[in-house]
């Protein structure tokens, strides 16, 4: 098996589609010649021509519209948006739209379409190229929304999104992009959709998390496992429609969670963990369930300092850990 | 906003070449006419009835085809029904029927009952959404399905598939950002979209210039690299004329086409609208005399396509067939609470 | 003290304001002559002429974008979304502008604006005219979000927020509109933003509420009276930012905890509720916070028995106050 | 993409009248040429060293003014400068600078540092917003500015406040759902906006026949019932000249104008982009031998506005400003990172 970056995985596992199967094609802002800002479909305009790897003019609510269209018409899209925090313009149509197609045609209609976002902060990108958008999208039925931590998932994961016959949202965290690596292998392979992994087993504690904070919820396991704290870490993997099951499980056998993401703390997706696991846990809990995220503030400032106050990280995890083991 | 505003015809209507009367210039013969005129008149009917059965409190809702009736019917008799493809939107009644849903589907959909094909009852009535007869599901949001109709026909053009896709949609609609995403995008990709304006003057009480910076729809299609072209839409035939137009340069590859067919709504906005707070009497009189109908029905008459007693005979079976259609859908089954949680994701073994 | 309807409130509310102060004005669609879809603004056209009210085209990202540098130039903008669910092409004017602009200006720049939304289902509205949308623009700092739940706070709650400093999202729910009145004071008067408000004491439970549901958790309480189990009732008023003190003193105070939102479960508001309470008052809580919301499912369905299994109501709430009481 | 066609040049360059020079024609005397170089070459010389702090490793970002300088500087000497309000977008430096941004603070947005006096080192550096000059803060999302600028203009309106509002964009920002309700609202109300489309030939990697249908921006003006103008971007006294004209026309309350000045964006489209993958040699070549600068220099010296010794003193006095603000600004102190949480609402005793 060979060690790839997450965005070599991604486009392997987007190559491979799109030679597997002639319906798939992207669509997307600066996806052809340039490849995408992030190079995600560097090579692709030449491999498959510009009808398939098609430069949009810069409207996303079009974007997201016309890659509806074409799904209810026999193809297979995959549109990008530049940066997660543009998506905002498609939202009507992300929302209002793909995802109530196949409820409000009673089945008649579906739309099977995969969006990809580049999301996530820590890379200097200021307000408006830093921000988690999967507490918004997470909260709408009928969409699937999807975060890979690792080359292996994001490749299986982003094949199963295109072969599913809805609408996927597959969020990439900038930050890992060339910074995580991991084995891949040369087969084909899916990673299902909806299931969330226990990445690492542990006893006294849960740690939930995905995308980024998944390394640094690892990371921090590491330590407290020298104090002897086996931390379980989770990787939710499928935001949404969300595998309680798993979570419930760990939180159950463990006692304690802590609840990591990097987006704001209000109303952020790892509220609906806790509130599930408070639902549904109590009698096993021992303790507070503990949430360790990015601040209430408007969203992530430019300069570094602030960058960094901004980011849940390695030490304030653990320090939350540290808290709750002793709780 | 009084009058209709005639900016730029560029087909229908030319007069000349002796006496030779429009349809047969346009290549109609009677047998289509007298249907043309049969979809006009059922939609007014089933419009009437439902407003009827809301009044009588059967259905809590109605949205009007009325006035929009030359229209509908002009452009679907100019397309390849069956083949084509179409994003209707709230009006189009009119165009579904010529589609071929048919009066009773039209009564499920009134009555939200189980077996609505558009949507199960799940939705107003109004929001259409037939696969078989490729009509795409709309929602309420004006404007997104200009969105999802340039997809459908940038899908065709990948496909090399011969098919047209028209999208209708109201003048207030133009003023939404899909609207121009849309124009735009087909404009590059000269896809084959015919975008049909039903101009109604009104976009619930807003009028035409508050609405339309300029006053013309049909004036934007230059700025995107097609021809915009308006029609009166009251006169079927100049839709139709306007239309085969559209759907030739869409067939031959040469693009788009934005159609203006401007009209009158005749009704309010819908059952829970009152348009007295913001339109007169006399501006809806001036109106009801340009009226669709009785304009085709006198053509009809004029140039011997029909007699009176083929009309009344068309009447005659429309009266029956709503009849039919009301009784029949007011006693099928409702919906389920239970089912409200089907169809939301495909079932499990279509799932990768 | 005369007794009004929601929509009297809010109407005498706007109308006072606009008298108030010249810098006000209205801007939406169908807001001039016809006054509203609801009628919230029947008569200002005449009373104050179509420059102040002002029938903007179809188009919500203009609405709310024009809203924003109206206020930036001295005015005080009061925008209608007609419905709520036609309010998503504007989140990027609303999440992305509105809320970022005194943050990303450093203070430069506010953005005095209310955006008014009718919402909420029940109303035979059907997918797109009953949404929920508070957990949307609850999630992003910098806006504030304020659901009345009865008249007087509906006035005093608009009045605050045409005079606050920075854009407020003002949902109101139209099922509420002519069904709930109250006793609603002449003399000038506003309530506070960010204040929940007791509205029930009572001992031995929390119920969580606002908007239409609050009515609901209201009447259930007095059922469970009835069996001697006394339901404190909070109305949260002001979704964001949210009074946490107030909900986690009566969650401490009771030990157990009803949550109630008509928004779909997932990711749904009172998923934050839930889970700042699991955080804060763990060691108090005798029973799981338990919620009671609509389904997940991509929105409400038009026809009558669908929309009823949508909606939370009395005798749901009723259900799961008894079964949290037995825990 | 490789000509910088003129599509419609309404205003500029009448050549004829005898031999009067060009400005004297538009009332321009020889101090205002010389401000306006100095203006230009600032921009660029403020830019160029941006890039080189870049490269060192001092500043993570840089987005770029070059090209678009005779654009900025032609479009502020026509309006009242301190009166009227701006919404630029990032790659307006030269006209923040023409309004009155220091170089020092030019600079301290460059290192993000905490007097930074457009966001304190929150925004990237190109994200202007100073309200002691009417420069209304931006963002990042393409042309949102545009419903601000509106807005603006519609209160300037409600006012009765002589204000024209300039709203700066590049073309790929046209294709966005907010430029077109934005220019819809602005004409229904005739407002006095100038909607500058700063077209620069490329959206990132995407040239103009994939981002603009029909290929004119200006040609878009007449859609909306006002004037759209396209202006050889490149030539400062011609971007004067429209935007004298088109002030004009918003002060009269005659409505808004669409102004496209084209030019080339001379550098990759910011320090993250690498534009070989995208255009070639030639094509860049081609348009820098129509560089504004050398353009206007020449045409100064040639017209005897400005000396050799006049032109090296001018670029003296920027080298050393440049020089000082890099100095100064960075040496600044950084944001604290507490500081944070400051600024999200307005601080208790003012909220009601
Ligand atoms: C995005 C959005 N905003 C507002 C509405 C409410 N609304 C429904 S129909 C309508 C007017 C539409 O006018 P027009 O496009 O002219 O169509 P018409 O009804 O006149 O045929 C409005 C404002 C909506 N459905 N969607
Ligand atoms: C809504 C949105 N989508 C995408 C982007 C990413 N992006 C930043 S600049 C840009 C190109 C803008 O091109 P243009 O408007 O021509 O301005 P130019 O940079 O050429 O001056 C893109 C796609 C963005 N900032 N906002
Ligand atoms: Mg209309
Ligand atoms: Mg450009």
């Amino acid at each position: 098996m060979a060690v790839k970056t997450m965005i070599e995985a991604i486009r392997d596992g987007l190559r491979e589609e799109m030679e597997r199967d002639e319906r798939v094609f992207v669509l997307g802002e600066d996806v052809g010649p340039r490849g995408g800002v992030f190079g995600v479909t560097d090579g692709f305009f030449k491999q498959f021509g510009a009808a398939r790897v098609l430069d949009t003019p810069l409207a996303e609510s079009m974007i997201a519209g016309a890659a509806i269209g074409a799904a209810i018409n026999g193809m297979l899209p995959v549109a990008e948006m530049q940066f997660a925090d543009f998506s905002h313009p498609a939202m009507d149509q992300i929302m209002n739209e793909a995802a109530k197609i196949r409820f409000r045609s009673n089945n008649d209609f579906n739309v099977p379409m995969v969006i990809r976002m580049p999301y996530g902060g820590g890379i200097h990108g200021a307000l408006y190229h830093s921000q988690s958008v999967e507490a918004l999208y997470g909260h709408i039925p009928g969409l699937t929304v999807v975060i890979p931590s690792n080359p292996y998932d994001a490749k299986g994961l982003l094949k199963a999104a295109i072969r599913d016959p809805d609408p996927v949202i597959f969020l990439e965290h900038k930050g890992a992009y060339r910074l995580i690596r991991g084995e891949v292998p040369d087969e084909d392979y899916t990673v299902p959709l909806g299931k969330a992994a226990v990445v690492r087993e542990g006893k006294h504690m849960t740690a939930i998390a995905y995308g980024m904070m998944l390394h640094h919820c690892l990371n921090a396991a590491d330590e407290m496992a020298k104090e002897g704290v086996e931390v379980e870490v989770v990787d939710v993997r499928t935001i949404s429609p969300l595998d309680r099951e798993t979570l419930i499980n760990s939180a159950k056998k463990t006692g304690k969670v802590v609840v990591v993401y990097e987006d704001n703390r209000s109303g952020g997706w790892g509220a609906e963990i806790s509130a599930s696991i408070a639902e549904a846990a109590f009698a096993y809990l021992d303790g507070p369930i503990v949430r360790v995220t990015g601040p209430d503030i408007p969203a992530m400032p430019y300069n570094h300092a602030q960058e960094e106050f901004f980011m849940p990280n390695p030490e304030k995890i653990l320090q939350a850990m540290k808290d709750l083991a002793a709780y | 906003m009084s009058t209709p505003t005639k900016q730029k015809v560029e087909s229908g209507s030319r007069k000349a070449k002796a006496k030779q009367p429009r349809h047969e210039e346009l290549g109609l013969g009677k047998e289509q006419l007298q249907e043309m005129y049969y979809y006009m008149l059922l939609a007014r009917s089933l419009d009437e009835r439902m407003w009827l059965l809301n009044r009588q409190g059967k259905a809590p809702f109605v949205i009007s085809c009325q006035g929009h009736e030359a229209i509908q019917v002009g452009v679907c008799f100019a397309v390849e029904r069956g083949k084509d493809w179409f994003l209707p939107y709230y009006r189009d009644l009119g165009i579904c029927l010529c589609l071929g849903m048919t009066p009773r589907e039209a009564m499920l959909q009134h009555f939200a009952k189980q077996a609505d094909p558009n949507s199960g009852g799940r939705q107003m009535p109004g929001h259409y959404g037939l696969k078989r007869l490729k009509i795409v599901t709309g929602s309420s949001p004006v404007a997104t399905q200009l969105c999802h109709g340039v997809g459908v026909a940038l899908a065709s053009k990948m496909k090399g598939d011969d098919e047209v896709t028209v999208i209708s949609h109201g003048e207030g609609a133009t003023s939404k950002g899909d609207w121009h995403e849309s124009l735009n995008m087909a404009g590059i990709h000269n896809l084959p979209v015919i975008f049909l304006c039903e101009n109604n003057q009104y976009a619930i009480s807003v009028p035409v210039p508050q609405q339309v910076a300029g006053g013309s729809v049909a004036a934007r299609g230059e700025g995107y690299g097609f021809p915009g072209v308006a029609v009166d839409g009251t006169d079927v035939l100049e839709v139709y004329a306007a239309t085969k137009e559209a759907a030739r340069r869409a067939r031959a590859g040469e693009g788009p086409t934005l159609l203006e067919a401007i009209t009158y709504r005749l009704t309010a906005h819908s059952s829970d609208d009152n348009d007295r707070t913001y339109r007169g009497r006399e501006e809806i009189d001036m109106w009801r005399a340009k009226e669709p109908l009785p304009k085709f029905r006198q053509y009809l008459l004029d140039n011997g396509v029909a007699t009176e007693e083929e009309l009344a005979e068309i009447k005659k079976r429309i009266d029956a067939e709503v009849n039919d259609a009301t009784d029949w859908a007011e006693v099928q089954p409702n919906p389920e609470a239970s089912d409200a949680t089907k169809f939301i994701y495909a079932p499990a073994e279509e799932r990768a």
